[in-house]
């Protein structure tokens, strides 16, 4: 956690509009930036009362057909699957994109050889052939000690996107620790020289004492490279989808969307993410006031 | 013809004597040993989380920062918990131990009830979240309301309390009832001006420690899936909310170091309560024992 | 070992006694435990504003007899009853009997004090209260009659609001005649009241026996022979769950007519 | 003058309403005693339900035999709670070793060697120990039990079935202290005096009469120690790890039947998938497994009970 | 109230007696539970291979006297005494005498049968198993030696593993009585081992005691006169802790030289 997170209030906050209750659920990557503009927004809009659960991008999508959320985060685009399924429940949404992530690969200080990875490498080491896994099957300089995987729970939408980009939908390792705990993959990986594991990038900047993160084919994930996309293929977006009725009928609902694309920058710098580009929230911001 | 030689006797009385000792020390270290790991949990956590403790810690709402983020929301939710946990399951408890004690026939009925209540105390606690998840949160569509989390605690603690309820009124002395019957008062009157006033005291200590597992149960609250990011105070029990151990779950899963500090004063928070409820459970049991 | 009992009945002579009227009438009252045969063919009729003693070995079914009396016997599940048992001329198994009315009009006493865990006041307001006596006055009267009639009132007049378990056990035992006293009864049964009391305190329970008969009809159990030759009018020898002598106090126990009464009476076993 | 009290009462008694009370408060509370009764239906059909839905989707014989429990796979998602069990039950045995000898011994010196008053004081603070929020333990095993296991048997990974298996273990101690000690109080005092005149030593006394008077009501407080280790959630949740395993490693992570709950619960149990279906149909065989040992303590208890 | 009490010892006349040595001898034996003080200034002697009843009222000490012999009466945390109790010659309270040497030469049987809930086989086998005898067919003989020696031999000899509860409680009391001969004392303590027995069983115990005092000195606290009056060669009266009189069995029944040991032999009291 950095100081800088304390964002303004100015604008919708200064209004007092509404009071109501807004509800929201979805992707743990994206909880840090919720939890901080939730945060934030209580002190401009106390009579607001903001929600939000962290069941994963595909279990928030979840709740959000079936009409119990006013807005859905996620940490990759939403699936055909569900938009049908929105279609079917007579849900029109709006997708809003709040930040760039970077997918960080990391491991132990204390592990002394990887400096860095290819694509091709990870896609060895993560996908389960039914061969127990050692490093020196990598590079033959490096320890012949079995690695030791840790991943987010495969239901994650950080799962889902390393999967598509790495694994190529193949299975993950079948030894690996899941956990949607992300404290339970940073302790495991610090603590083991012989592990490997990758997560939202915010979690290892908070960790970045204690973890040494690992460049992918020469590129470390660093704010510029990942905004840039040079840190490819493991950067992504992270979203979060309104119910247009909501945002049409809540003054609440939609003064949080409001407050939450004003200050979804500064937040994303602040808990370890990257901003996007102005002009991408301006964006937001017209479609928002489209909806009203 | 002798069979136990007298200087024998003697000459191995030593060695038994040592055995004795011996064991005697054996039985007093497993005791102190058992005693010591208190000790030492109690005081890893306060070495750990004192630091933290402050009249902020319990005024602020949960935050992204470690050092401002407090403990408001899950207490006074736990509070809340109560109000719902409280009055549902002493009502259930009480009512059921004085059907099974006054009431009840000894019948197939009845020795199925006692069965049944003695089977529910061991089922797991997190298999009562998913009683909750399904029955109270969808099915009766109450969602992680505090109604829905405090109907699944109730169910959880209610064997507890039945037993101790059922205790208390057997040790009401037959004479009491004998003497209320004698002077021609019906049962119920009978129950309600006698024995339950003679029973409370042992009413009154068991549903405390039994509200006391509720306040510290957190897998059933998980299932359901009660929310950490709030920043708002419920205002009823159809509101959502978050509790103590949720919260410290929370704090304890995240990945920055810090957050270990507040967890760990988030525990001295919630076993300050319990040792709050333990003591007027003991000072009740102290003031009433032993009455007639 | 089945004897044909004949109706006990004493033998009235003397002329005072003519006009009394009988509480209860026993009529070939049995009652089981189970299989356990407790009372036998009992007949016993039972005068008002007398002292009846109820005397006999452990065991012999003194106290069953006497819970049958206001039914209290009827809380243990397991028991059985037939014959029938008329107070004040209605019989009190009939179905319509209430048991609450019943108790209401027989008080009871029992072998070890019993005060509730209550002030002294709300144990003797108890009985009042439950049958709907809310008015403060009423019970505060109440409440004082009741302790004078059970000569206890000077003791505990400044201590109303203790509880009842402060005293001592004899205090207590007289509280508890008091909380009976209280619904003003007809009659009064009493189990052992002073196996658990100290001498001096069974004095004062006797003597309070001998005083509310003035007003009270009075049946007492007791195993202290002395005392049943001290305080009562009549007295019915009970054996084996059957009643073997009934007669005055007097006869009892200078000339009984059955030889185990005679042997009882001269403690030749029990 | 004021009427006589039974004039009074008999006035009052007019009144009807106490004949429908009593008749109406048993049926209130019978029916207020049958929740018990419909909250354990409701855990059975709950489960049940959703099991068989489970079972239309994964093959009864895969879910009980097979070795691999890969749920979250894409291509082949597999459910064999095998490796479920394997984990619980690796817990449930270093809880066991740890809170048998010591919760027994415990309980042999509270009711053997000690005084009433050490008695009296030691016992509830014992019973602390049962006290204490699962998450507490959970938190001591994850930031103090473990690095300390760590740094003296290096190859113990951060997470592991001994250190959440310890924990366990303690908060189960109090449980078997204090039921074996109940069911060695009730051992009649002169039986014990009767060995004592004999010349035993105290330890002779309590190893050879009392421990085995009582060993029906000991062995019942194990298997109930048992059921809620095997139970336990927030411990192993926190500090064994999310592998499933089928093997017999202890140092690694594993993961038991409730910890594969809370991960899916926390995570994303889209309504409706077989994850979803999943936690009901393990959350079913834990139910079983608790069941079918707190019907075997009970059997103990009865079937073993001595007389005396 | 504080009589001086002389040493107790019965004036030895006839011939046959002189020769035997004394077992214990107490002096000046206080006993104090709490404040309570339950045994005054004891001074007694008592004879080998005879059987020395101890009486007296409830509450008198009997049984404290009878516990402190073999030091069982330490069980009670609040106990303190004073004096000193010879056994052969040695103080008991000798610092390092150890209790459980003294109990395994002074058996003792308890009022209520307490037989261990185990075999009978087990209950008998287990003083020598303590002791270190493991030999399985020693064992056999001293089972078997014990159990006849208690009179019981006949009627388990073919159910000696069932359970001893499984007996009745006159033959529990008799495998007690066994148990404790399966060490072969050289003092046997009974205290009441009849009260909680039928006539025929105490008759059998009572056959019993006489029998065994050929090789055994017994000592027997009973309630009940009649019983040490056939059983005991010695009798000691106890009234409130103190030991009123003690002399030869006759002596106490038929001319007893205090007025107190006279009211209670005569049923005036207790
Ligand atoms: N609640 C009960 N259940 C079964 N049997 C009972 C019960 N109460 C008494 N009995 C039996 O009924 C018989 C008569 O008992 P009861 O108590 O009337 O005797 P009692 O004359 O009052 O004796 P005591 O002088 O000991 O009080 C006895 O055989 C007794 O065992
Ligand atoms: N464990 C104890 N703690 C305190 N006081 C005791 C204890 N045991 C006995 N006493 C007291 O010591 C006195 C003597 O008791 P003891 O049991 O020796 O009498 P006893 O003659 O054996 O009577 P009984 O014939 O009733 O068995 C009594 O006043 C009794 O209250
Ligand atoms: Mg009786
Ligand atoms: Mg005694
Ligand atoms: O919580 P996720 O962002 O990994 O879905």
């Amino acid at each position: 956690g950095t100081e800088t997170g304390e964002t303004s209030s100015e604008t919708a906050g200064d209004e007092a509009v509404a009071e109501g209750t807004v509800a929201g659920d979805g992707s743990s990557t994206v909880a840090p930036i919720m939890e901080g503009i939730v945060e934030e927004y209580a002190g401009a809009q106390p009579d607001v009362k903001v929600t939000v659960g962290t069941s994963g991008t595909g279990g928030g999508f979840e709740k959000f057909i079936q009409g119990e959320t006013d807005f859905s985060n996620a940490s990759r685009p939403i699936k055909e699957e569900e938009i049908a399924s929105l279609q079917e429940a007579g849900i029109d949404y709006t997708e809003f994109q709040l930040a760039f992530d970077g997918l960080s690969v990391v491991v132990s200080q204390e592990n002394d050889w990887v400096e860095d990875l290819t694509v091709e490498d990870l896609k060895k080491l993560w996908v389960e052939d039914g061969t127990t896994k050692k490093w020196s099957d990598i590079n033959p300089e490096w320890p012949e000690e079995e690695v030791v995987f840790y991943a987010p729970g495969t239901d994650s939408g950080t799962y889902d996107y390393f999967n598509e980009v790495i694994l190529e939908d193949e299975d993950l390792v079948s030894s690996a620790t899941l956990s949607e705990d992300d404290n339970t993959l940073v302790q495991g990986i610090q603590a083991d020289p012989n592990a490997i594991g990758f997560f939202g990038y915010a979690y290892y900047v908070a960790n970045q004492d204690t973890l040494k993160v690992v460049s992918i084919d020469g590129v470390e994930p660093t704010n510029e490279t990942i905004e840039s996309g040079d840190y490819a293929p493991l950067s992504r977006p992270l979203f979060t989808y309104a119910n247009n009725a909501a945002l049409a009928d809540s003054d609440a609902a939609y003064d949080f969307m409001k407050y939450t694309l004003e200050n979804a920058g500064a937040m994303a710098e602040a808990v370890g993410y990257v901003a996007l580009p102005q002009e991408a929230y301006d964006k937001g911001l017209a479609d928002l006031e489209a909806l009203k | 013809m002798r069979y136990i030689e007298h200087q024998q006797v003697i000459k191995r009385m030593n060695g038994r004597l040592l055995v004795n000792r011996i064991f005697k020390v054996i039985f007093l270290a497993a005791t102190l040993l058992a005693l010591l790991a208190l000790v030492i949990l109690l005081y890893r956590i306060v070495t750990q989380g004192a630091g933290h403790l402050s009249i902020e810690f319990l005024t602020n709402f949960a935050s992204r920062f470690p050092e401002k983020a407090g403990i408001k929301a899950a207490l006074i939710g736990s509070l809340w918990l109560m109000v719902v946990v409280a009055p549902t399951s002493i009502i259930l408890g009480v009512g059921s131990a004085i059907y099974l004690e006054e009431y009840a026939k000894q019948n197939r009925i009845t020795s199925f009830i006692r069965m049944n209540i003695s089977n529910l105390a061991g089922v797991p606690s997190v298999v009562f979240g998913l009683l909750g998840l399904t029955i109270f949160v969808r099915a009766m569509a109450l969602g992680n309301s505090i109604l829905a989390a405090g109907f699944t605690m109730s169910l959880l603690i209610l064997p507890v309390i039945v037993v101790a309820s059922q205790e208390a009124i057997r040790s009401v002395p037959g004479e009491l009832r004998d003497a209320s019957y004698g002077m021609g008062a019906t049962k119920w009157q009978t129950i309600v001006k006698i024995i339950l006033p003679a029973a409370i005291p042992g009413i009154l200590t068991g549903s405390i420690l039994a509200l006391s597992r509720a306040i510290g149960e957190t897998a059933p609250l998980i299932v359901i899936g009660v929310p950490v990011i709030i920043q708002f105070l419920p205002a009823g029990v159809m509101d959502t909310f978050t509790a103590l151990p949720m919260q410290i779950y929370d704090w304890s899963s995240r990945p920055q170091q810090e957050f270990q500090t507040v967890a760990a004063a988030g525990i001295m928070v919630l076993m300050a309560v319990l040792l709050f409820m333990n003591s007027i459970a003991v000072i009740i049991r102290n003031k009433f024992d032993k009455r007639y | 070992m089945t004897t044909i009992m004949t109706k006990k009945t004493v033998t009235e002579t003397r002329s005072t006694e003519i006009a009394k009227k009988a509480v209860y009438e026993t009529n070939q009252l049995n009652l089981w435990y189970g299989n356990n045969h407790a009372l036998k063919n009992i007949d016993l009729e039972i005068k008002e504003n007398e002292v009846t003693a109820i005397i006999g070995p452990s065991g012999c079914g003194k106290s069953t007899y006497l819970k049958t009396l206001n039914r209290m016997v009827e809380l243990v599940p397991s028991v059985k009853t037939s014959g029938e048992i008329l107070y004040r001329g209605r019989n009190i198994f009939d179905q319509d009997y209430g048991v609450e009315e019943l108790r209401t009009r027989v008080g009871m006493v029992f072998q070890k004090p019993n005060p509730f865990p209550k002030s002294i006041y709300d144990n003797i307001a108890y009985g009042p209260r439950i049958h709907g006596i809310k008015n403060k006055k009423i019970l505060d009267e109440i409440v004082e009659k009741s302790l004078r009639g059970a000569a206890i009132w000077e003791e505990v007049k400044d201590r109303l609001n203790d509880n009842a378990y402060s005293i001592s056990g004899g205090q207590q035992q007289r509280i508890c005649i008091a909380r009976a006293l209280a619904i003003e009864p007809d009659v009064i049964l009493m189990d052992e009241p002073t196996s658990a009391l100290d001498p001096i305190s069974t004095l004062k329970v006797e003597e309070l026996v001998q005083e509310l008969k003035k007003d009270y009809s009075i049946i007492i159990v007791t195993h202290n022979m002395q005392q049943a030759a001290r305080i009562s009018d009549k007295t019915a020898f009970f054996l084996n769950g059957e009643v073997i002598e009934y007669d005055h106090t007097d006869t009892i126990f200078s000339n009984p007519s059955d030889k185990r009464t005679e042997d009882y009476i001269s403690g030749r076993f029990g | 003058m004021r009427p006589s009290v039974q004039e009074m009462i008999a006035r009052s008694n007019g009144k009807k309403n106490k004949k429908i009370i009593e008749k109406i408060i048993p049926i209130i509370l019978f029916l207020i005693a049958s929740v018990s009764v419909l909250t354990s239906i409701g855990i059975v059909l709950t489960l049940i339900v959703e099991t068989i839905t489970f079972f239309t989707r994964v093959p009864f014989f895969d879910f009980i035999f097979g070795t691999t429990w890969l749920p979250f796979s894409n291509k082949d998602a597999q459910f064999g709670i095998l490796p479920l069990i394997v984990g619980t039950l690796k817990v449930t045995l270093i809880a066991t070793v740890v809170a048998v000898p010591i919760g027994i011994a415990a309980a042999i010196y509270l009711s053997e060697y000690a005084s009433e008053n050490v008695r009296r004081v030691l016992k509830p603070i014992l019973e602390v120990l049962a006290g204490v929020p699962t998450i507490v333990y959970g938190f001591f095993a994850l930031t103090f039990v473990t690095p300390i296991l760590q740094s003296v048997f290096p190859e113990i990974k951060i997470f592991n079935a001994i250190s959440p298996g310890i924990v366990v273990g303690i908060m189960i101690i109090p449980m078997i202290a204090s039921l074996s000690e109940d069911a060695m109080s009730a051992v009649p005092k002169s039986i014990r005096e009767g060995a004592l005149a004999m010349g035993s030593t105290k330890f002779e006394v309590a190893w050879k009469i009392t421990v085995p008077a009582a060993l029906s009501g000991i062995i019942a407080s194990v298997v109930l120690a048992v059921s809620r280790a095997i139970g336990e959630t927030m411990i192993v949740s926190l500090a064994a790890g999310s592998t499933p395993r089928f093997d017999g490693d202890f140092t690694g992570s594993i993961q038991t039947m409730t910890a594969y709950i809370v991960q899916v619960s926390k995570g994303d149990a889209g309504y409706g998938t077989t994850i979803y279906y999943s936690i009901y149909a393990v959350g079913f065989t834990l139910f079983v497994f608790t069941m079918m040992m707190n019907v075997l303590a009970g059997y103990v208890s009865k079937r073993f009970r001595e007389e005396y």
